[in-house]
């Protein structure tokens, strides 16, 4: 994995869903080597603002310095092929990203006893497994990630909170969008609570779509 | 991006012959419309050519919903548009493995279904050679179409009513190449149009397709 | 003891390999006399000339596409009620063989055609309610190979095999409808055997006992290997249950 | 005797007749020995790795 | 239970116009079929009774896979099997919704299609009477095989392959109606039999429906 | 909602997946007015317990008192209609358990402000806020919830906490499948980890297609 060449900083990004703003005067820095955690409400744009950094939706205004080239996505869904074998599904994207070899990535997420199991045979535990185990066969520095531990036992919760410090460790950085603890109380946390987006008449920015109609 | 070649064909594979499938389509429509006609030999040599070439038509069309809509489900298409390959390389793999997997089966089968249609005899390389020039065209547009549907519950018959109308000089061209080849007349006209269009579409809509898509991810 | 008890699987094997013992040999020799006779030893006939040879596996081949069908039928009602696993597994086992026997006597009646009707193919009700035929073992088999779980598989593909059979019949009918058609009609049984020549009647008669018997030999085989197949499926989960 | 043999003028038709269904017969005969060979093999080498477990 | 019919109409016409869909599929292979056939009206006029029946049925066919795909996908299906109503009565509204938004509007926009393809004048009504006496059998057949198919992923094409030869004797009977209706002759024997077919497949077939559908659940 | 007649009663029941056992020997009582947590680990089989109980698989071996219809399950998915408004959603799922009124369930899941919204533009904890509000209306006594939680934030992991409390005081019983802490401290726990089928060489049962075969 290359070290990236800078932080990932987000300079007064307002992001929207449905041609609506949903946060707007985001302003923070992700340094190498460190974790954000993302905290706010059910609803309060969380996702969305993991989409817009992942470059899947332009943002209503503001600037993202890391370009989408060095983020690695992790969403609700898995992206997980049914009638692939797990081994079958983490080689697809390591050679989509480059990067070619799934061992690492399988004995980070524990997944050796199930290389040859079809994705569909899998408990929902085990998806999520498979679906973070991905991210290691990116190599990529950035990672966002939806609620990643969702579904996951005390035990994976552990592997994976082992795997994000590694990674932070060889240079790399994460940023998290989650209810739950994680156990890495090394990592800050941002509260999107104070970036709700205002209505317009208070001060808050236009949507996409009706700057034209208001 | 061979990579996501492979992968497309080995799940065609998988899920119960994908292969199989599109031609199993192909043929039964050709059965049925003859069910449907009658017996009469005369009237079916007749019409051949346009049925044929709709049947095959119509075996592209049903699976081309699926190029796009279960990676879209399973969220790998969020994937595949951050990853470091091109879209419109994602797109013009996905194009080349229905292709395969529909198209060129298409193809080689078709000499035996234009046997149950009482096919005349000329009309038998020119029907292969048409298919063989006109399907990938219809696997490129079908992918155009998909791109455009992405997403949309119940796309399946939006997807078919955008797609058909971009069918229609592919379709026009295919089946007269086929029905003057099997007349013995001139065919060169028909014949270029058709590689014309397969060209065209080839090189160019991937690009519209990708755009389709990147805005279908917002 | 009822016959049920071969429904076991282990008394199965046994019973099977005992039978194909006798089976394989006797299929052999019935295939190879009633062909071989056909072949070399028939004189052309008047009208059709050599092409009459066909009949020796066109006959044959298509009785067998029928009766396979039938043989799936019932032996997936055995399954319905009495839920034997050897009988769901030797229903899959017959498909493929059904369906190869239909496709032989498509394509050598479709060879056949060309001479003597001017035509290879014609949609006539026979050929054409065949052509279904056809067409349903392929959902059939379609089918089995799309659903992973061997019990939900054979649920599902004996309910369409019943379903199947009443449309099949129906179509049978429906096809009656357009007229007469070039086939002849059924003119050979076993009883009475006046349309044909004794030149041809006994290597043909051979030639169908060949065939049943070559249908009961593959079928036993194949449906040990499926019995095979579903043990090793067994162990090999069981071994990653640990 | 082979010599003896003439097909007339539907040699064409009888031969590919014959050799299309003897191709298909031997095809299928032949899927379900490779088969039938191939799940015997890999069912004993289960038994066998079974067997050492106990 | 009619909560459940109500709900899946509602969402047909929420999914971007659940009735035009069909009826745009039979739309545009009737338009493809002069496209690919010829525009020769003798010859349109002799096969357009079979067309258009394999058009409505091509048709009923496409949207058979979303019958329970959708709910099993986003786990209704669960549900509905756990709710208070039995599931041959799920399996019957299913395929009565289907029929309202698939087999209906054909039946009504049939006449104006039949221009198209020059059907002659005496076969007008029979051609409504014999789709709107025949539709409900394609969605009652339709509904089996898509119970048998639910949850396979690409269920769709290997659906058609199941529900097709089914279909044989429905369109037989259908198009022979037509075909004498239109030439004025007599038509009791296909109508008869048509009935018959409906009536059977609505009385027996839930049962197997429902069977099927359990046996995919667990 | 009826008050259960009695208790859903486990004897000895074993449950298989995909044909092979998961979990066996189980055993265990949920009264009226009590809730059980169950727990283990990914794969362990709480899924496949549930799906049983609910009817939607036959057990492998072993009794189940309670009756399908007096049980409400909620699994992984939602069950929701992307194109349907929350109040249509909620509404189907009334009619179809002959419950009718929608109102209790809107205001125990805070779904008031939501009602006219479809379900596709909901976030991913409003989803899931709308398939627990399904369990309202159906009426039934016995809820069987896999992982409920999954997305929530933490107002409303105690708005769902409370709905539990209040179905449990009048006479309903939950059972619970979960991961995570739910703020229902009165509940009882099932360790899931000593139920785990053995291999039948240890006197493990048959799976239910391989009886004949081994
Ligand atoms: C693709 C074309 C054809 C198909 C699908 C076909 C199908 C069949 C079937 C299903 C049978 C079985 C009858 C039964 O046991 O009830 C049969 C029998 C027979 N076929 Fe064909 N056939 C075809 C072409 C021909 C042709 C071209 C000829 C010769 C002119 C022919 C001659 C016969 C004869 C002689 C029998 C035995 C009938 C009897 O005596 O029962 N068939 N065929
Ligand atoms: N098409 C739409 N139109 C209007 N509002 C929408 C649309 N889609 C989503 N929203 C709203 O946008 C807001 C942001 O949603 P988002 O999914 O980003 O939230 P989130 O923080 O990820 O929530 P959760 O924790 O529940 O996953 C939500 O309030 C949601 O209801
Ligand atoms: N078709 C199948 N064949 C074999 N094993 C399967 C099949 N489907 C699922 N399994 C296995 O069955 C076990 C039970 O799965 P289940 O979904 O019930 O677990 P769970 O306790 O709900 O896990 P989680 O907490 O991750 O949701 C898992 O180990 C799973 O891998
Ligand atoms: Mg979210
Ligand atoms: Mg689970």
């Amino acid at each position: 994995m290359t070290p990236p060449a800078a932080a990932l900083a987000v300079t007064d990004l307002a992001v929207s869903r449905g041609g609506l703003p949903v946060l707007e005067r985001l302003r923070f820095t992700l340094h190498p080597g460190r974790a954000l955690i993302l905290r706010g409400p059910n609803g309060s744009g969380k996702t969305t603002l993991l989409r817009t950094l992942a470059g899947l939706q332009p943002p209503l205004a503001g600037f993202i310095t890391a370009p989408p080239e060095t983020i690695a996505y992790a969403s609700h869904a898995d992206g997980l092929k049914a009638t692939l074998t797990v081994a079958e599904n983490l080689a697809f994207w390591a050679q989509i990203f480059g990067t070619g070899d799934i061992g690492a990535a399988v004995d980070g997420m524990n997944l050796r006893g199930l290389l040859d199991r079809q994705a569909q045979n899998l408990s929902a535990g085990q998806k999520r497994r498979l679906g973070l185990a991905r991210l290691l066969v990116t190599g990529r520095p950035f990672w966002l990630l939806d609620e990643p531990t969702i579904s996951l036992d005390v035990a994976s919760v552990a592997l994976f909170a082992e795997v994000v410090r590694s990674h932070l460790a060889a240079g790399g950085a994460v940023l998290i969008a989650t209810h739950i603890d994680l156990g890495l109380p090394e990592a800050e946390v941002l509260d999107l609570a104070p970036h709700r987006a205002r209505a317009p008449a208070a001060g808050g920015l236009m949507g996409a779509f009706d700057e034209a109609f208001l | 991006m061979i990579a996501l070649f492979l992968r497309d064909l080995r799940l065609a594979i998988r899920a119960g012959g994908g292969f199989g499938l599109g031609l199993g389509f192909f043929l039964i429509v050709v059965v049925l419309v003859p069910l449907g006609v009658g017996p009469e030999g005369r009237t079916l040599s007749l019409i051949a050519p346009g049925i044929l070439w709709v049947a095959a038509l119509l075996a592209c069309l049903l699976s081309l919903d699926r190029i796009f809509a279960l990676d879209h489900e399973d969220g790998s298409l969020d994937l595949l548009a951050t990853a470091p390959i091109p879209l419109e390389g994602v797109v013009t793999m996905k194009a080349l493995a229905h292709w395969v997997t529909t198209g060129l089966p298409l193809t080689l089968a078709s000499p035996v279904l234009a046997l149950l249609m009482n096919l005349p005899g000329p009309g038998y390389p020119w029907l292969m050679l048409s298919l063989a020039l006109g399907t990938p065209a219809l696997s490129v547009i079908g992918t155009f179409g998909a791109a455009l549907t992405v997403g949309l519950k119940r796309g399946g018959l939006l997807l078919s009513l955008l797609v058909l109308p971009l069918y229609v000089p592919t379709l026009i061209f295919g089946a007269e190449l086929v029905k003057r080849g099997a007349a013995g007349q001139a065919v060169a006209t028909p014949f270029l149009l058709l590689a014309g269009i397969t060209a065209g579409a080839a090189a160019l809509l991937p690009f519209a397709s990708a755009a389709a898509l990147r805005v279908n991810l917002r | 003891m009822s016959i049920w008890k071969y429904a076991n699987p282990k008394q199965f094997m046994q019973t099977s390999a005992w039978a194909l013992r006798w089976l394989v040999p006797l299929t052999a020799v019935l295939m190879v006399l009633g062909l071989v006779w056909g072949f070399f030893f028939t004189p052309p006939e008047l009208r059709q000339g050599s092409t009459v040879k066909i009949i020796f596996l066109h006959v044959p081949s298509a009785m067998i596409g029928i009766n396979a069908w039938l043989m799936m039928l019932v032996a997936s009602l055995i399954w319905f009620i009495r839920r034997h696993h050897v009988s769901a597994l030797a229903a899959r086992a017959a498909a493929p063989i059904g369906a190869t026997m239909t496709l032989i006597a498509l394509i050598t009646g479709a060879i056949w055609g060309e001479p003597m009707w001017g035509t290879w193919w014609a949609w006539d009700p026979r050929l054409t309610s065949f052509l279904i035929l056809f067409l349903f073992y392929l959902g059939y088999m379609a089918l089995w190979a799309a659903i992973e779980e061997p019990d939900t598989a054979a649920d599902l593909t004996s309910v369409l095999c019943l379903v199947g059979s009443v449309f099949a019949l129906l179509s049978r009918y429906a096809v009656n409808f357009w007229n007469q058609g070039l086939h002849q009609g059924p003119s050979l049984t076993v009883a009475q055997k006046q349309h044909v020549a004794d030149a041809y009647w006994y290597p043909l008669m051979i030639c169908i006992a060949g065939f049943i018997a070559f249908f009961v030999t593959l079928v036993l085989l194949r449906t040990r290997t499926e019995i095979r197949a579903r043990r090793l499926q067994a162990l090999l989960a069981r071994e990653r249950m640990g | 005797m082979q010599g003896d043999l003439d097909l007339g003028k539907y040699q064409m038709t009888v031969l590919s007749a014959w050799g299309a269904a003897l191709v298909l017969i031997v095809a299928l005969v032949a899927l379900t020995l490779i088969r039938g060979a191939k799940v015997r093999r890999a069912l004993e080498a289960a038994e066998a790795r079974k067997g050492k477990d106990q």
